[in-house]
């Protein structure tokens, strides 16, 4: 019993529900929400720390004991997730002190924002698959709510599209966690492990496992990405960083933890299909990011290509594979989330996203330029910066297990990746000053550091690449012998 | 006694039944009239007697042989009897404004007139 | 004994359906398809009594309540958007 | 922290500083600040000389991600010591220069320092790294900081082009590089060069060694633009004169050669070593020198003059390798001679070509421009120039006494002497070695000749050059200067080199040959008597001469060699394709059609599933233990199905929206039937609220119009739905044909009672045993209506378009608004409401036993107050209940959460409710739970959010 | 029973999809409705159907039916109900906005 | 009339505070108690005893019913004939009646009754324009509800 795993999903509720209070008090919102996201920092590092010391927690909510209750379970996994988010979202929350403006903040940006923290938080911390779910609509039906904020035509016309995708994708995954119900009676992801793996994960459990791919791939963006790239250039830079950072990773922990701990003895499902599916979001990402001269575009394409590389590690599937993507993943909510921001100010500053009419903005902006290209390499996984060392790992995973075809596909990705951002960095800061940018306004504090906050982050974590792996280690360990999950939950 | 309890039995199943036939008819005629108004009648009212046919038969039924007296059933009873006069109205009411025609051979239209006097006068 | 009278009207009742359907699908004008829901929810109201009669049961006693209000509410929300093309 | 650490963080620290420093002061040259760290670390290097010399290995560690096998691990030995010698020497020589050639007023000095600096450190760190992914990031760094170079003049297209080009190729070799590291991790366990160094020869046979070995190679040739990779360098000199100067020709481009030297000990020995290193090598000799010879650019000439040289080297590398195919100790030397000469001619080549770029800068400096054809008899006017050229370009071109006569020498030598190899069977291939070395020192006098005379002699056309030529100013002499000095020293006395440095380098290219403090041989002469080289070299000048003059006349030289085909044009159009193809294939799926994206996921939906069930013979139909059908129950089904299928057909939305109200009904039938009171409770009011929300949002939806579609497409959207269909529902019956374990719900069953103290078990799950689902379920309804809120009443852009004026709904269809008369409505519904109410209190209440429930309650609550809305108009309701429903949404989710949260003053979990039996007057024994407060927020919220909803909606008129 | 379930499961979401598939936002909104029906049906189908009386304890019946899948079902409906008016009126702003309800129309290539 | 139920409650609550018993069975002996009372002292009002009145509300339902099951006996008979022997129309129905409880309820009983169906109410509360299956003779119809709906009805409402 530990009654602190709920604390990070109950504080920005309650956070959420003070602030509906609050409406016509902006600043105060603003106050509580600060003191909300720094606290719960706090809380995920608590939580990380004790998993460290003690292993897994596991809360009995209600009291009742697993399956029949619903449980939090926080193993390293979760809880370097957890503690990625919180950071990720106080820097975008205070990028929106800036930039998302008083309208929105009056008709409930910041209760939203934090409603979807909740939902993020429950789905990295539940240990019950309809809980998730449940979560999951959390998140979304904020999401849809915060991408659609402010009403312009653009929005409107993506937010259709996005939402009707997951109402697609939520039906299929209550489909999906009907048959499984079906088959095996619970909905305890490790009783449900238990079970599986005692039927032997054979007939219909595999097609099951193959729909629950399916849904989770459309959340995470994986080979069904389609939607992707529209909605998020729909929604203010503050809000694209939150979603980039933050949404389709929970589709990508979903699919790690039902891959390692549920379907996990089934390597046809679990390897070629995944494999097939990230080598194919990695070669259309990569085409992706170099069509358009979007950089809202540019940049969400990325976000596809960071996708398939993390479940690469995960359709790898040995301890190396699966560190290397936890890592990569807490590498890329942070980077992305500062791509993302900087992709933002640049479009503010320029006053397009259209990389053929910008230029010469290192002259006004070097600090900006700078932080565009430390991204561009953290990205890439140029070392010393954060991507590097998840990159490697999934490289040495690849390669170790004779995933050629594959590790080749990502090396390529990130090459096309780093070209891709640089092509940005070119475009928009050398180059003459284009008559847009000669009248752009500069940068006030407020705008900048929450990017340079960041940046400095994705330098610190590849600095220290060594703590955080012996972290993600521990991750690791965890996910490769799903027992240890099973037995914390399960245990009297 | 027992002859009797199973004589009501069947009464009561027979009651229900007809209340179930009641509304098969008026059903027929939701299909067979001509116009939107006439099946209205068939629709809103026999249906209702059959309705309330069955539920009494029903409330009877727990009453008598369940030994309980479902105060549900009569509140159903009254609210039927509240509400489908007045759905049938606006009902009606609302076909006739949006210009659902009366059937053919309809004698009479003393409404037509009103409302084009109205209108005249708005 | 009962039962064969309430699965017989149950029969009947699902048929008045099916009449319903018809109407339902058939139009022609709208008003035909809201008193035909309508009908339809008052017969359900009545298969559910007789359900509940069948399974000695009252728990589903509620449900008819309910339908019995629902049906109204929606009939008539139906018609004031037909007549006025807005509901509130 | 060793000072070898230090070395090469130093110029890291001080570009950190120089960036985060304020601008510093226009007075001074920023260079000035600068040149000390390559002096600095020029000297430490020539101090450890010595004891490197005594074969020592100097080395230091730091951990970086020790867990990984990633140390920051350093070590100097007589490779390393060469390089970093060049680096740091060279490096001052060219800050100095660039001193005066930079303007200090006009140029973004800092930015060039730092990016300078940076390469500095980086390419220390290659040459010194003894951790492999230490080095591939500080060989990743020297690419990045070559790209800011070479942009430096970022303004201009070509700069950018240029320094794009170059940063593709060398981090793409860098990426082939990794995986080669990667590869020799998997292979060895470690990533420390010496270790695997030391263990050479132990993984030969592994079937990843030869991957390895190309990628790594791979790596080795994008950076030392090696054909086919060369393109980037001739692009690469838009960078400003001193850092071509400096990285590519003097050091980074050597970065490749100090890898395939670096590995020679692990690979030499190995076929396809030889083979691809000095076939590559000379190939890139003899085309680089051929192309010089066509270029009209100084600087394009010293380029691909450089493509040439570092193709020398890498042959030479190569043919070096050979002495590991020898176990015989006199073989071995023989052939590692070659590996001197590499060595050797590698120093010389830094020397002479730094020297001849930096005259390039000065003439380029002082005249304006680099086209040989506008120069001219610059010689009267820069005599010292031209003494720097001519001893650049004499000793480029191997004549003696300059130190490129030594090393060409030794280059005939080595490809004379490979002839006589006869480990492989292709000796008519490797007799082509000496021809084509031949051709391409031909090749090179030519050019050199035309750099130094089409420049100094020849009719002076000043009157073409943009400013009036001057000799350059002493600073930007003194570099060249310095350079063309050591030429001839290096020449007249270069065994001044072959202790110090030529030796412990070859030592450690050559580990294998040499028993514990045994030591090689270094002796280079300018005498050997008539040898062949000596001949050789005669021809070569006879025939270069000859070419120099014939120059003009020969027209192959001034043609493209193919017009269609060049590497270059595959490079433009690979990126061209890139950009096009990828935009027209992405353009080609992301059509933006919310329709070909719901067509992709459920054809990938029916062909992995169908997959599924096909392959893992998963359709197993076991009907055995499936309920009984009754008639009535198929009869339901039908209609459901009929009410369904019907859907598709119609034109009219209040049809469609009908028929599906009455799928809805028919579902809460089958909840009925199937015994979930609560469920069919929920699902009816669910279903008529959202009839009213639709009706309400119908408001402005346009009519229905048949769908205008082809034939194909429809038979396509039948195909996909009827897949789907088919495939859901095998796969439920495969699942509940095949029910592997009882369903955990009996512990629901027997406990809800007795542990939470309620008999309605649904509800009891609800509100205790799954609560925290409710709780968020309620927070997602919350949500939903702030949404909805927030979606109404903000537009930030109110951009309403005509057409849909026009389509006014409410316009269209009641043609005569005329006032009704409700009064029939509104007085039932006086009576309803009340009735409404009080059930749906009666609801809330009963749920903890009964069907009901806060939610089912509270939507009830709501229907009333619709009712009346609906029945008294809105203007009402406002009056009757003048509360922000918002608030009470609010209010609702705080009396959860805090319910929830209350069990933590009980250090009890989250949610943990309680319950219990209290006597209460009036009421008698009352069951009090915890639980019920919950469903009071439920209740509450429910009743806010629906009512938001609604009102919001029904106000925006 | 369950085999008429399943097949009624498939013919609603045959019909759902089919609906999504179309141009006009308003079948594609039905077509989510009826996909919800579908799924709710579904986890109705995968609990073993009539196996006892409804779950209510002061029945005192024998055996009862499954209740956790009816539990898990009024959270979906629940859920659904929220997200489908938020996509209510979604629809109806963007039609208000976008002047078109034909989603082939709103790709969003052309402008932007 | 309010008064006097309101009265009889009260009387029903002294009968249990007396008995100092709280109970159903005892709220009914104590309503009883008191609606005798009130029966006797009936003439001490200036208006008439509610108890008639719910003895016409009992009468206006059992009309009510008798009406309903004899039309809807009609319309069934008319449905399930062959052919379909109807003159239906609409036709304007003045009434008397004025409060909205009473127009309310006739209108209600007419919906309710088959064959009969109230269209619209004029604005002005005095006209209900009806929709009649058989229409044969407009001013028979009228009479007849006058005498029975309207004239109960009254009698139910008016003193």
């Amino acid at each position: 019993m530990n009654n602190l795993l709920v604390l990070p999903l109950l504080l920005p509720l309650c956070t959420a529900v003070i602030l509906l209070f609050l409406k016509q008090y902006l600043v105060i919102q603003r106050w509580v929400s600060t003191v909300s996201v720094l606290m719960n920092i706090a809380i995920a590092g608590i939580i990380v720390m004790q998993v460290r010391s003690a292993g897994i927690h596991v809360l009995h909510i209600g009291g009742w004991m697993p399956p029949y209750g619903i449980v939090f379970v926080a193993d390293m996994l979760s809880a370097l997730l957890v503690l990625t988010t919180s950071v990720v979202s106080a820097f975008c929350l205070f990028f929106a002190f800036g930039t998302i403006g008083v309208e929105r903040e009056r008709y409930y940006f910041y209760p939203l924002f934090q409603f979807l923290l909740v939902g993020i938080y429950g789905s990295f911390l539940t240990g019950d698959l309809f809980n998730l779910f449940v979560c999951f609509e959390v998140m979304l039906i904020s999401s849809y709510a915060l991408i659609v904020l402010g009403g312009t035509r653009r929005q409107l016309r993506e937010t259709l599209k996005y939402m009707l995708i997951n109402i697609l994708s939520s039906s299929l995954f209550v489909a999906a966690v009907a048959y499984l119900y079906g088959v095996v009676g619970t909905l305890n992801m490790a009783d449900l492990s238990l079970k599986v793996a005692e039927a032997g994960q054979s007939g219909v459990l595999n097609v099951i496992a193959l729909l629950f791919m399916i849904v989770f791939a459309l959340k995470a963006g994986l080979f069904l990405f389609f939607w992707l790239p529209g909605s998020y250039s729909a929604p203010p830079s503050a809000v694209a960083a939150l979603f980039a950072a933050l949404l389709t990773k929970v589709g990508i922990y979903a699919l790690i933890r039902t891959f390692t701990l549920i379907f996990h003895s089934n390597p046809e499902v679990t390897h070629s299909w995944l494999m097939g599916m990230a080598i194919a979001t990695m070669i259309l990402g990569a085409i992706g990011t170099v069509a358009y001269h979007d950089i809202r575009q540019i940049i969400n394409y990325n976000v596809v290509v960071s996708v398939g590389l993390i479940i690469m590690g995960l359709a790898v599937s040995s301890e190396e594979g699966l560190e290397g993507a936890v890592f990569y993943l807490m590498h890329d909510m942070l980077a992305k989330a500062l791509l993302f921001l900087l992709g933002g100010l640049i479009i503010q500053v320029a006053g397009t996203a259209d990389l053929r009419q910008m230029g010469g903005m290192i002259r006004r902006y070097p600090l900006m330029g700078a932080m565009v290209f430390i991204t561009a390499l953290a990205i890439a996984g140029i070392p010393p910066f954060s991507g590097f060392a998840g990159k490697l790992l999934l490289i040495q995973a690849g390669l170790r297990e004779g995933y050629f075809g594959l590790t080749a596909v990502a090396l390529g990705s990130s090459l096309i990746v780093l070209y891709s951002l640089i092509r940005i960095f070119m475009q928009a800061f050398w180059g003459e000053e284009k008559p847009l940018q000669e009248q752009s306004p500069m940068l006030n504090r407020k705008l900048i550091m929450p990017s340079v906050g960041l940046s400095l982050l994705v330098i610190g974590m590849g600095l220290g690449s060594e703590a955080v792996y012996n972290l993600v280690a521990d991750a690791g360990s965890t996910l490769i012998l799903p027992m240890q999950y099973v037995d914390a939950v399960l245990k009297e | 006694m027992e002859t009797i309890q199973a004589f009501g039995e069947h009464a009561l199943g027979l009651f229900i039944l007809i209340g179930a036939i009641i509304c098969a008819i008026s059903t027929f005629g939701l299909i067979r009239l001509p116009d939107v108004y006439l099946r209205s009648h068939a629709a809103t009212k026999s249906a209702t007697l059959g309705v309330l046919i069955i539920l009494s038969g029903s409330f009877f039924y727990f009453m008598f042989y369940l030994d309980h007296i479902s105060a549900k059933i009569l509140l159903g009873i009254v609210f039927v009897f509240l509400t489908s006069p007045v759905a049938g109205h606006l009902n009606g009411r609302a076909a006739y404004r949006t210009g659902v025609p009366l059937w053919k051979e309809s004698v009479q239209d003393e409404l037509k007139q009103v409302r084009e006097h109205i209108r005249e006068d708005a | 004994m009962m039962d064969t009278w309430l699965i017989l009207s149950l029969a009947v009742l699902s048929l008045s359906i099916l009449g319903c359907m018809y109407r339902l699908l058939k139009g022609p004008s709208i008003s035909d398809r809201i008193a035909a829901l309508d009908t339809i929810g008052i017969v359900l109201l009545a298969m559910i009594t007789i359900v509940c009669a069948w399974l000695r049961t009252t728990t589903y006693m509620d449900i008819v309540l309910l339908i019995g209000i629902l049906t109204f509410i929606g009939t008539i929300a139906f018609a004031r958007y037909l007549e006025r093309g807005e509901v509130l | 922290m060793s000072l070898l650490h230090m070395a090469i963080l130093l110029p890291f620290l001080y570009a950190a500083a120089l960036t985060v420093m304020r601008k510093p002061s226009l007075r001074f040259h920023t260079g000035w600040i600068i040149l000390p760290i390559p002096v600095l670390l020029f000297v430490y290097f020539i101090s450890c000389m010595a004891s490197v010399q005594a074969g020592e290995e100097l080395s230091g560690s730091i951990p970086w991600i020790p867990s990984l096998n990633i140390r920051f691990t350093v070590f100097l030995d007589g490779l390393g010591l060469l390089f970093s010698l060049l680096i740091s020497g060279i490096g001052s020589l060219v800050v100095l220069y660039s001193i005066y050639y930079l303007d200090r007023k006009k140029e973004a000095l800092r930015n060039f320092y730092v990016y300078l600096l940076l390469f500095m450190g980086a390419m220390l760190g290659v040459v010194l790294a003894d951790n492999l992914i230490i080095l591939y990031g500080f060989w990743e760094i020297t690419s990045i900081s070559s790209f800011l170079l070479i942009a430096f003049w970022h303004n201009r297209e070509k700069s950018r082009y240029g320094a794009l080009k170059s940063m593709l190729i060398t981090v793409l070799g860098g990426l082939a590089m990794l995986a080669g590291f990667v590869l020799f991790y998997i292979m060895t366990g470690t990533f420390s060069l010496r270790e695997i160094i030391n263990n050479a020869g132990s993984v030969n046979d592994h079937t990843l060694f030869l991957p390895a070995l190309v990628l790594i190679l791979l790596g080795a040739f994008t950076k030392s633009a090696q054909f086919p990779f060369h393109i980037w360098l001739p692009d690469a000199m838009e960078a400003p004169t001193p850092v071509s100067a400096y990285l590519h020709s003097a050091t980074m481009v050597k970065a490749g050669l100090y890898l395939v030297a670096r590995f020679s000990p692990v690979f030499a020995g190995e076929a396809l070593w030889f083979w691809l290193i000095s076939v590559c090598g000379i190939v890139t000799l003899i085309y680089g020198s051929f192309q010089a010879l066509k270029q009209t650019d100084l600087k394009a000439i010293l380029a691909f003059s450089t493509i040439s040289q570092l193709g020398l080297i890498m042959s030479l590398l190569g043919l070096g390798s050979a002495a590991a195919f020898y176990t015989d100790g006199s073989d071995s030397v023989f052939y590692a001679k070659a590996t001197m000469a590499a060595i050797f001619h590698l120093i010389n080549h830094a020397v002479f070509k730094g020297a001849l770029f930096m005259v390039v800068g000065i003439v380029d400096h002082e005249t304006g421009t680099r086209d040989i054809r506008k120069l001219g008899g610059l010689l009267s006017i820069m005599p010292i120039t031209f003494t720097i050229a001519v001893i650049g370009t004499f000793s480029m071109a191997g004549l003696p006494p300059f130190n490129g006569f030594l090393s060409k020498e030794m280059f005939f030598t080595a490809v004379l002497g490979i002839t006589e190899l006869d480990r492989f069977d292709s000796q008519t291939l490797l007799r082509l070695f000496p021809v084509l070395a031949w051709v391409a020192s031909v090749f090179t006098f030519g050019y050199s000749m035309m750099v130094v005379f089409r420049t100094f002699t020849g009719r002076p056309q000043f009157e073409q050059l943009e400013k009036k030529p001057h000799e350059a100013p002493i600073g930007l002499l003194l570099s060249p200067v310095v350079l063309a000095a050591l030429a001839v020293v290096f020449g007249l006395f270069p065994n001044l080199l072959s202790y110090t440095l030529i030796e412990p380098a070859m030592a450690a290219i050559h580990p294998a040959l040499l028993l514990p403090g045994d030591r090689f041989y270094v002796s280079i002469h300018m005498w050997h008597g008539w040898t062949p080289e000596l001949f050789m070299t005669m021809g070569v000048a006879v025939a270069g001469m000859l070419i120099y003059k014939l120059h003009p006349r020969l027209s192959v030289l001034h043609e493209p060699l193919f017009r269609r085909v060049s590497l270059n044009l595959t490079y433009d159009a690979g990126i061209k394709l890139l950009h096009q193809g990828s935009l027209r294939m992405t353009n080609r799926y992301m059509t933006g059609s919310l329709r070909h994206y719901v067509i992709y996921i459920f054809v990938f939906l029916i062909l992995s599933l169908g997959w599924g069930l096909y392959h893992y013979g998963a359709i197993s139909v076991n009907m055995d233990r499936f309920a009984p059908v009754s008639l009535y129950e198929i009869v339901i089904n039908l209609v459901l199905i009929l009410s369904v299928i019907a859907i598709p057909f119609v034109n009219s939305r209040m049809k469609a929206i009908i028929l599906t109200g009455a799928a809805g009904y028919m579902v809460t039938l089958f909840f009925v039937i199937f015994r979930a009171p609560d469920l069919a409770l929920t699902q009816m009011i669910v279903e008529t609220v959202s009839v009213a929300l639709f009706l309400l949002c119908f408001y402005h939806l346009p009519k229905l119009e048949k769908e205008q579609t082809k034939p194909r497409t429809r038979i396509v959207k039948l195909a996909i739905s009827a897949g789907v269909g088919v495939i859901m529902t095998l796969v439920a019956l495969s699942a509940s044909g095949s029910k592997l374990f009882e369903s955990i719900s009996d512990y629901y069953l027997r406990n809800s009672y007795v542990l939470a103290g309620g008999k309605n078990v649904v509800n009891v799950i609800l509100v205790d045993f799954r609560g925290f689902d409710t709780m968020l379920e309620i927070v997602v309804l919350g949500i939903a209506s702030l949404g909805v809120y927030a979606l109404i009443r903000l537009n930030l852009a109110s951009d309403r378009p005509e057409a849909v004026r026009k389509l006014d709904f409410a316009n269209r269809l009641n043609k005569d608004r005329l006032p009704s008369n409700d009064v029939i409505l509104r007085t039932v519904s006086k009576v309803a409401i009340f009735i409404i109410l009080v059930f749906a209190v009666y609801l809330f209440f009963t749920g903890h036993h009964h069907p009901g429930g806060g939610f089912i309650g509270a939507l009830m609550t709501a229907a009333a107050l619709i009712l009346l809305t609906m029945a008294f108009g809105m203007a009402t309701i406002r009056e009757v209940i003048p509360w922000d429903f918002k608030r009470l949404t609010a209010v609702g989710l705080l009396i959860a959460i805090l319910t929830g949260a209350g069990s933590f003053l009980f250090d009890a979990p989250f949610l943990s409710h309680s319950f219990g039996y209290f006597n209460l007057p009036l009421l008698g024994k009352t069951e009090l739970a915890t639980a019920v407060l919950f469903d009071l927020g439920v209740y509450l919220t429910v009743i806010g959010i629906t009512m938001t909803i609604i009102l919001t909606i029904g106000r925006d008129k | 029973m369950e085999l008429y379930m399943s097949m009624s499961v498939g013919v609603l979401f045959m019909v759902g999809v089919y609906l999504i598939l179309s141009k006009s936002l308003l079948r594609i909104i039905l077509g989510t409705s009826l996909l919800t029906h579908g799924v709710h049906l579904l986890l109705l189908t995968m609990s073993r159907l009539k196996t006892g009386a409804a779950p209510l304890l002061g029945e005192g019946a024998n055996s009862y039916v499954d209740p956790l899948p009816q539990a898990l079902i009024l959270t979906s409906i629940v859920i659904s109900f929220g997200v489908t008016s938020l996509f209510f009126v979604l629809a109806y702003q963007a039609y208000r906005k976008l002047g078109t309800d034909n989603m082939d129309l709103l790709r969003g290539k052309e402008d932007e | 009339m309010a008064l006097q139920i309101l009265l009889n409650f009260i009387l029903a609550f002294v009968w249990m505070f007396l008995n100092n018993e709280w109970s159903v069975v005892q709220f009914i002996v104590g309503f009883l108690v008191g609606l005798i009372c009130l029966m006797l002292l009936r003439r001490f009002w200036t208006y008439e005893f509610y108890l008639y009145r719910v003895w016409a509300l009992m009468k206006l339902f059992l009309l009510f019913n008798k009406e309903l099951l004899h039309s809807s006996l009609v319309v069934l008979k008319q449905i399930l004939q062959p052919k379909l022997a109807i003159q239906p129309g609409i036709f304007a129905y003045e009434t008397e009646l004025k409060s909205d409880w009473e127009i309310t309820l006739l209108a209600c009983l007419i919906c309710l009754t088959p064959g009969t169906l109230t269209l619209d109410v004029s604005d002005d509360n005095r006209t209900l324009y009806i929709h009649a299956m058989d229409i044969q003779d407009a001013d028979l119809l009228s009479r007849q509800i006058k005498c029975t709906f309207e004239k109960a009805i009254m009698e139910v409402t008016r003193t």
